[in-house]
C-alpha cells in the first residue's frame, strides 16, 4: 500500500526541502511515523496551501499531513485523524511599538487594527478567525508562508498572523528577525484553531481513521512525537493528553 | 460529479468586483507599455548601435524569460536590494499593485515595440520615397506616412498583445492582489469547490476577450476604412 | 554565487524538469495544432464550430486558469467519465506533471491551430495547379508539394509558440512540479535571498529561450536555402 | 480518308462562377498538329476556357472530349487525361522547394512511373532543348524570368504530352526575356506540337498560328487564319481591341 | 545672348551600390524645356541615374548641379531642391491612408506653407487637368492603375516643379490603360515641361523627345534625337535592343 502525502514543502521546519534536496520537518516525521506503524509507502506531493483540500479531493494524494488545523468548516469537507500538534496563532509585528492591540483578557480591540495590514495565507485558520473576529482589518493574503516574512521585512505589511512556533524559529530567532516580536498572546479559539492540527483524509473512509488515530496515539504514547518536536524546537509541541485512552 | 449552479449564482457577482481592479492593471500597463515600446521602437530605428544594441538586449531579456518570473523578480526580488529601498521609487515597488503594472508593462512593452516595428518595416518604401521626392523632411514623413500606415499595419497583433495582456493580468493575484483571479482563488480556498469557481471565472475572462476584440476590431475596420475597394 | 551552495543540482534537476516538460507538451501541441487545422479546414460545419470553439476558449482564458482547471478538474471528470463505464472504479488521476503539460499544449496548441491553418493556405495555388497539371493524384499533391512548401512557411511563428511553451512551464510550478521557479521558492525559504533565486531562475529560461531560438533560425535557414535568390 | 478526329472538341460549353458567367456557348474543336491563338480582353474567359480543357476549372454546361474521353465528374482516371496535356502558366509555377532538374523528374517519376535514371535523361534531354542544361542543380528562384519559363515548358514537354496549352506564357516577364520564350514556343509550334496559346503576342501569332480566336465576355466573337484576322477583322469590336493592342 | 544655362549638370557621376558600379562617368546637361527619353535593358542605370538627380540615391563620384545648387552631403536644403523637381514612379506610391485631395494637398501644405484653401485650389485645378476631378475624395486602391497614375503626376504638379522626373510611368499598367496616361504626358511635354522620361513606350519617344537617351551597363552609350535615334543607330548594343523593343 502506497499512500500519498500532500503537503506545502515550503513551510519551515513543519515541512520543508534542505539545500541537499532531502524533504523534511515535523510534519515529514510524523508522516514517517505513521507509515511505518501502519506499514505503508510514502509519497510526498508538493502542493499549494490553498489548493491543499480541493487537491485532496481531486484525488491528487491520500493524506494531507500539512499542518492543518482540524476546524469545522474543514470537517465539512473532509476528515481528520486524531490531533499531533497544537494549534495556536500568534501576530509578529515590529517591536517596541506599543499598538494595544489586545485588551487585558485576550480579546482584539477593532478600533486599533485600523490602518494595519495584516499578511496573512490565504484559506489558513489565521483568515477565517480575521474575518469572523475582526472583518473590517486589511487583510493581504499570501499564497505561501514565505513571503510573510519578506513582506513583513519589506514593510509591506505591519503584522503577520502565523504559528508562534514556526514564527520563532523561522524568523524571529535569525538576524533578519531581529527588531520584530509577538505582538499579541497566543490565540487558540477552538472555534477557529480546532483543538489541534490533524491528518487530513477523504471522508468515508473509517477505517483509514482508525489506522492514522490509533498510530498517532502510539507515536505520542512512546515519545517519539516528543523526539520529533525536540528537533526543531526546545519545547514538545502537543498536548500529552491526546495519547491516552 | 456534481456541479454546484447555486454556488456559481453566488460567487460570480463576488468575483465581479474584482473587475474593476482587472480592469485597472491592463489599462494602465497596456499605456506605459505602449509608452516604453514607442521609445524602445524609435531606439531601434534610430540607426545608432549605442541605441539600438541596448533596446535589443531588453526586448530579448523580457521576451526570453516567463512573466510569473518577472512579476516575482520585481516583487520579491527588488526589497532585497538596499539600493532600491532606499530609492525614491520604494514606495510604487513597496504596492503589490505597483509592482504588478511596472511588471505588466515592462513585459508588453517588450513585445508591443516588435509589434510596432513589424508594422513600421512593412510601410512601402515606395510610398515614403515618393514622400522625399515631394520634399517632406525626414521627421514630416515619420509623423504624416510611416506613423499611420504602420499603425494600421500593426493593429492586429497589436490586438493579440492587449488580450494576451488581459490573460497576465491573472498572474497578479501572485502577490496578493484582489484581481478576478485572486478573488476566485479565495473563494475556492474557501469552498474547496475550484471547478465551478475556475469555470464560471474562465466564461467572464472569455466575454471580455470576446468584447475586448469587437472593440478592437471595430478599430481597426476605421482604420482600415482605405483599404476597402468600395467606396 | 556562495549563497548558492548546494541549490545548484536542485535547480539543475529543476531545469530537467523544465525540458521534460517542454518536450512532452511539444509533441502534444503539434499534434492539437494539426487537429485544429485539419478541423478548420474539413468542409465538414461541425467540425469546424467545434474547432473554433477550442481555439476561442483556450485564446481567451488566462493560461494559469486553464492549468487549475485542468489540473483540479481533469481528475474528477475523468473518474465521474470512468464511473459510468466501471462503477467500481474509484479513482483516476492525473499526476501534476500530466495536468500541467496537456494543458499548456492546448493553451499554446489553439495558436498553433491557426499557424497551420496559415500555412496550409498560404501555399501558393500556382504550385499545386502545376502539379495537378501533370497529372499528380491529391495525395502525391499533398506529400510533395504542399508538406514541403508548408513546413518553412510555418517555422518562424512555430518558433513563437516554442518559446511560448518554455515560458508556459514556469506556471507549472503552482500546481507543485519541482520545476525551477518552484526550486526557487524552497531555495528562498531556507536563504531568504528571493532575488538572487529568482534571477537564476530567469537566467535558466533566458539559456532555454536561446536554444530554442538559435535551433530555429538553424532550421529556417535550412528551409529557406531553395529561395534564397543566387 | 475521312477527316481526322479532333483531339479536343468543346461542344456549347459554359461556365458560372456564382452567378456570374465566364463561358458561354463555346465551341471548339482542335485537330492534331494545329496551333491555336487566343487573344480578348481581361476578363473574357480565356484563362477559364484552357483551364476547362484539363479540368483545373469544371464546366457545367456543354461536353469536353479530350480523344475519345469525356470530362466528367465520373471520369475514372483525371490524371491519365491531364497527363496528355501539357499547361504552361503565366506565372511559371515551378516548385520552389526543389532544384531545376527534380522540377522536372517529380512527375515523370509518380504519374509516368519512369524510372529515376531514365527520367533523368529525359529532364536532361529537354532543358538542352530549351537551352539552359547548365542550370540543372539550381532552385527556381536562382533563374532569370524567362529561364524559368523555359523550365516551366521543359516541365511539360518531359510528360510528352499531345497537346500543350499556354496561358498568358510571355506576360509576366521583362521585355528582353519574352524573345526567348517565343523562340522556343515557335520552335515546338514548327516540330508539329498541338497547341493553344492564349498571347497578345501578335508576332507570335502572325507566324505560327494557324487559327486565331478572338473571346468577349466569355463568347468566342470571332475565329480566322492569322492573314484575315489582322488584315480584315469582322466585328467592331475586335478592330477596337486589335487598335489598342497595336497601337503601342 | 550667351547660351542658357543648364537646369540640370551631371558631369562624370558614378555610382557604386557595394562593389557594384550602377552608374559610370555619367555626362548629361538638361537645359529648360527640353524633354529627354531614357531607355535601355533591364538593370542599365536608368532608375539610379533619375534617382540621382532628386538624390534619392547619393551618387559618389563627379558632380551633379541643379540650376546652382550642387548635390553633396554638405547641402543645407535638401528639400528646397527636391521640392523644384518632380517625380512619377512605376508603382504610383500615392499615400494609400490619403483621399486623392490630401495626397495632392500634403506637400503643399508641409513643404510649400500654402494655406489650406489655396492648396485645396490648386489640387483641384490639377486633378482636372488628369481628367479625374470626380474622384477627389476617393482613396488609392477605389482607383484603375491608370487613374493613380494621373494622380501621382497631378500630385508632382501641385509643386510646381522646374522639372518633372518620370521612371517608366507605364510599365505597370494593363494595356488599356497606358494611352490614357500617355496623353497626360505629351500635354505636358506640348506645354514646355522640362522632363526625363524613362520609358520603353517608342510612340511617346518619337513623338514628343528632344533627345533620345540609350543607356547600357551604367553608361550612356547613345544620345541623338528621336528621328537619327530610331533610323541609324550607330551601336551595335543600341540596334540589338531596338530590334527586341519593336518586333513584338
Ligand atoms: N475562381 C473564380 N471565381 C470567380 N470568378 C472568376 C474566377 N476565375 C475567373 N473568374 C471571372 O471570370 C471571368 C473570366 O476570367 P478569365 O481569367 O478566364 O479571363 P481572362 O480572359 O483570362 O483574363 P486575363 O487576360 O485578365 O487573364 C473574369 O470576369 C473573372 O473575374
Ligand atoms: N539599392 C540597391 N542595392 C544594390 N544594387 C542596386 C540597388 N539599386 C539598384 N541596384 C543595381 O543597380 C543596377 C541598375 O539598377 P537600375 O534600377 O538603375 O536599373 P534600370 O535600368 O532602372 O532597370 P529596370 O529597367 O529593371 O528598372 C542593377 O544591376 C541593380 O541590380
Ligand atoms: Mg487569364
Ligand atoms: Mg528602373
Amino acid at each position: 500500500e502506497t499512500l500519498r502525502v500532500g503537503m506545502e514543502c515550503t513551510y519551515a521546519p513543519f515541512n520543508y526541502r534542505t539545500s541537499s534536496g532531502d524533504l523534511v520537518g515535523y510534519d515529514v516525521d510524523v508522516a514517517k511515523g505513521v507509515a511505518e506503524i501502519i506499514g505503508a509507502d510514502l509519497e510526498f506531493v508538493c502542493q499549494q496551501w490553498d489548493g491543499m483540500i480541493p487537491a485532496l479531493l481531486a484525488n491528487k494524494f491520500d493524506l494531507i499531513v500539512a499542518s492543518m488545523s482540524i476546524t469545522e468548516s474543514r470537517l465539512e469537507k473532509i476528515d481528520f485523524s486524531s490531533p499531533y500538534r497544537d494549534s495556536v496563532g500568534r501576530l509578529v509585528g515590529k517591536s517596541g511599538q506599543d499598538m494595544n492591540l489586545f485588551d487585558p483578557s485576550g480579546n482584539p480591540i477593532p478600533e486599533n487594527f485600523s490602518g494595519l495590514r495584516i499578511g496573512l495565507e490565504r484559506a489558513s485558520t489565521y483568515e477565517s478567525w480575521f474575518n469572523a473576529k475582526l472583518p473590517n482589518a486589511n487583510v493581504v493574503l499570501y499564497d505561501g508562508s514565505e513571503p510573510l516574512y519578506l513582506d513583513l521585512v519589506n514593510g509591506r505589511v505591519d503584522a503577520i498572523m502565523t504559528n508562534p512556533m514556526k514564527a520563532h524559529l523561522r524568523f524571529l530567532a535569525k538576524e533578519e528577525g531581529s527588531g520584530f516580536e509577538f505582538i499579541s498572546p497566543a490565540i487558540s479559539e477552538v472555534e477557529f484553531f480546532g483543538i489541534g492540527v490533524g491528518i487530513g483524509l477523504r471522508q468515508g473512509q473509517p477505517e483509514l481513521k482508525a489506522r492514522l488515530d490509533s498510530a498517532i496515539k502510539k507515536l505520542i504514547n512512546t515519545g517519539k512525537l516528543t523526539e520529533y518536536a525536540l528537533k526543531y524546537f526546545p519545547f514538545p509541541i502537543h498536548n500529552e493528553e491526546w495519547g491516552d485512552g | 460529479m456534481s456541479f454546484d449552479l447555486s454556488l456559481i449564482v453566488e460567487t460570480v457577482p463576488k468575483m465581479l468586483a474584482g473587475v474593476g481592479l482587472t480592469f485597472q492593471l491592463l489599462g494602465l500597463s497596456a499605456f506605459l507599455g505602449l509608452i516604453l515600446a514607442i521609445v524602445l521602437l524609435l531606439m531601434r530605428i534610430s540607426g545608432k548601435w549605442y541605441l539600438d544594441w541596448p533596446a535589443q538586449l531588453y526586448i530579448y531579456v523580457f521576451r526570453g524569460t516567463p512573466i510569473l518570473v518577472q512579476i516575482f523578480i520585481i516583487y520579491y526580488g527588488f526589497p532585497q536590494l538596499e539600493f532600491i529601498r532606499e530609492s525614491v521609487l520604494w514606495p510604487i515597488f513597496r504596492d503589490p499593485f505597483g509592482c504588478a503594472v511596472v511588471a505588466l508593462s515592462l513585459n508588453t512593452g517588450a513585445y508591443v515595440s516588435e509589434i510596432l516595428r513589424g508594422g513600421v518595416l512593412g510601410v512601402d518604401r515606395g510610398v515614403l520615397e515618393a514622400g522625399e521626392a515631394l520634399g517632406l523632411s525626414t521627421t514630416q514623413r515619420f509623423i504624416y506616412l510611416t506613423t499611420p500606415i504602420a499603425t494600421r499595419l500593426a493593429l492586429p497583433a497589436y490586438g493579440n498583445d492587449i488580450i494576451s495582456l488581459l490573460k497576465s493580468t491573472a498572474l497578479a493575484s501572485t502577490i496578493t492582489l484582489m484581481d478576478m483571479t485572486g478573488i476566485a482563488r479565495t473563494i475556492v480556498a474557501q469552498t474547496y469547490a475550484p471547478y465551478e469557481i475556475f469555470i464560471s471565472l474562465a466564461i467572464i475572462y472569455m466575454i471580455l476577450t470576446f468584447f475586448l476584440q469587437k472593440f478592437i476590431s471595430l478599430i481597426e475596420a476605421y482604420l482600415g476604412r482605405y483599404t476597402k475597394r468600395e467606396s | 554565487m556562495e549563497l548558492l551552495s548546494g541549490w545548484w543540482d536542485d535547480f539543475f534537476w529543476g531545469s530537467v524538469v523544465v525540458a521534460q516538460v517542454f518536450l512532452a507538451s511539444l509533441v502534444l501541441m503539434v499534434i492539437f495544432g494539426l487537429i485544429g487545422a485539419a478541423a478548420k479546414l474539413s468542409g465538414n460545419r461541425i467540425v469546424q464550430k467545434i474547432a473554433n470553439g477550442y481555439t476561442v476558449v483556450f485564446r481567451g482564458t488566462p493560461e494559469i486558469l486553464v492549468i487549475l482547471l485542468l489540473y483540479f478538474g481533469s481528475a474528477i471528470t475523468l473518474t465521474w467519465i470512468s464511473r459510468l463505464f466501471n462503477p467500481d472504479i474509484k479513482f483516476v488521476d492525473v499526476p501534476p506533471f500530466w495536468a500541467g503539460t496537456v494543458a499548456i499544449a492546448l493553451i499554446v496548441g489553439s495558436y498553433a491551430t491557426e499557424t497551420f491553418r496559415g500555412a496550409f493556405l498560404g501555399v501558393r495555388p500556382g504550385s499545386i495547379e502545376a502539379a495537378k497539371a501533370l497529372g499528380m493524384s491529391g495525395l502525391q499533391v499533398f506529400f510533395y508539394i504542399r508538406i514541403p512548401e508548408m513546413w518553412r512557411l510555418a517555422l518562424p511563428p512555430f518558433g513563437n509558440h516554442m518559446l511560448s511553451l518554455i515560458k508556459d512551464t514556469a506556471l507549472i510550478s503552482i500546481i507543485g512540479l519541482n520545476e525551477t521557479l518552484f526550486v526557487a521558492k524552497q531555495a528562498i525559504g531556507t536563504t531568504g535571498k528571493p532575488f538572487t533565486m529568482y534571477i537564476v531562475v530567469g537566467l535558466i529560461y533566458l539559456g532555454f529561450s536561446t536554444v530554442i531560438t538559435l535551433t530555429v533560425m538553424a532550421l529556417e535557414r535550412y528551409g529557406n536555402h531553395t529561395v534564397r535568390a543566387r | 480518308m475521312i477527316s481526322p478526329q479532333p483531339l479536343i472538341r468543346m461542344q456549347n460549353v459554359g461556365k458560372h462562377f456564382g452567378t456570374f458567367q465566364a463561358l458561354k456557348g463555346i465551341n471548339l474543336d482542335v485537330i492534331k498538329g494545329e496551333r491555336i491563338v487566343v487573344c480578348g480582353p481581361s476578363g473574357s474567359g480565356k484563362s477559364t476556357m484552357i483551364r476547362c480543357i484539363n479540368r483545373l476549372e469544371k464546366h457545367d454546361e456543354g461536353r469536353i472530349l479530350i480523344g475519345d474521353t469525356e470530362l466528367t465528374d465520373q471520369i475514372k482516371d483525371l490524371n491519365a487525361v491531364r497527363r496528355e496535356i501539357g499547361m504552361v502558366f503565366q506565372s511559371f509555377n515551378l516548385f520552389p522547394h526543389m532544384t531545376i532538374l527534380n522540377n522536372l523528374m517529380l512527375a515523370q517519376k509518380l504519374v509516368r512511373k519512369t524510372p529515376k535514371a531514365k527520367a533523368r535523361d529525359i529532364a536532361m534531354r529537354y532543358l538542352e532543348r530549351v537551352k539552359i542544361p547548365e542550370q540543372a542543380d539550381k532552385y527556381p528562384v536562382q533563374l532569370s524570368g524567362g529561364q524559368q519559363q523555359r523550365v516551366a515548358i521543359a516541365r511539360a514537354l518531359c510528360m510528352k504530352p499531345e497537346v500543350m496549352l499556354f496561358d498568358e506564357p510571355t506576360s509576366a516577364l521583362d521585355p528582353e526575356m519574352i524573345n526567348e520564350v517565343l523562340e522556343v514556343m515557335v520552335d515546338l509550334a514548327r516540330e508539329g506540337m498541338t497547341m493553344i496559346c492564349v498571347t497578345h503576342e501578335m508576332g507570335f501569332a502572325r507566324s505560327v498560328a494557324d487559327r486565331v480566336i478572338f473571346m468577349d465576355a466569355g463568347e468566342i466573337v470571332e475565329e480566322a487564319d492569322p492573314e484575315t484576322f489582322f488584315k480584315t477583322p469582322q466585328h467592331e469590336r475586335t478592330k477596337l481591341f486589335l487598335s489598342q493592342i497595336l497601337s503601342h
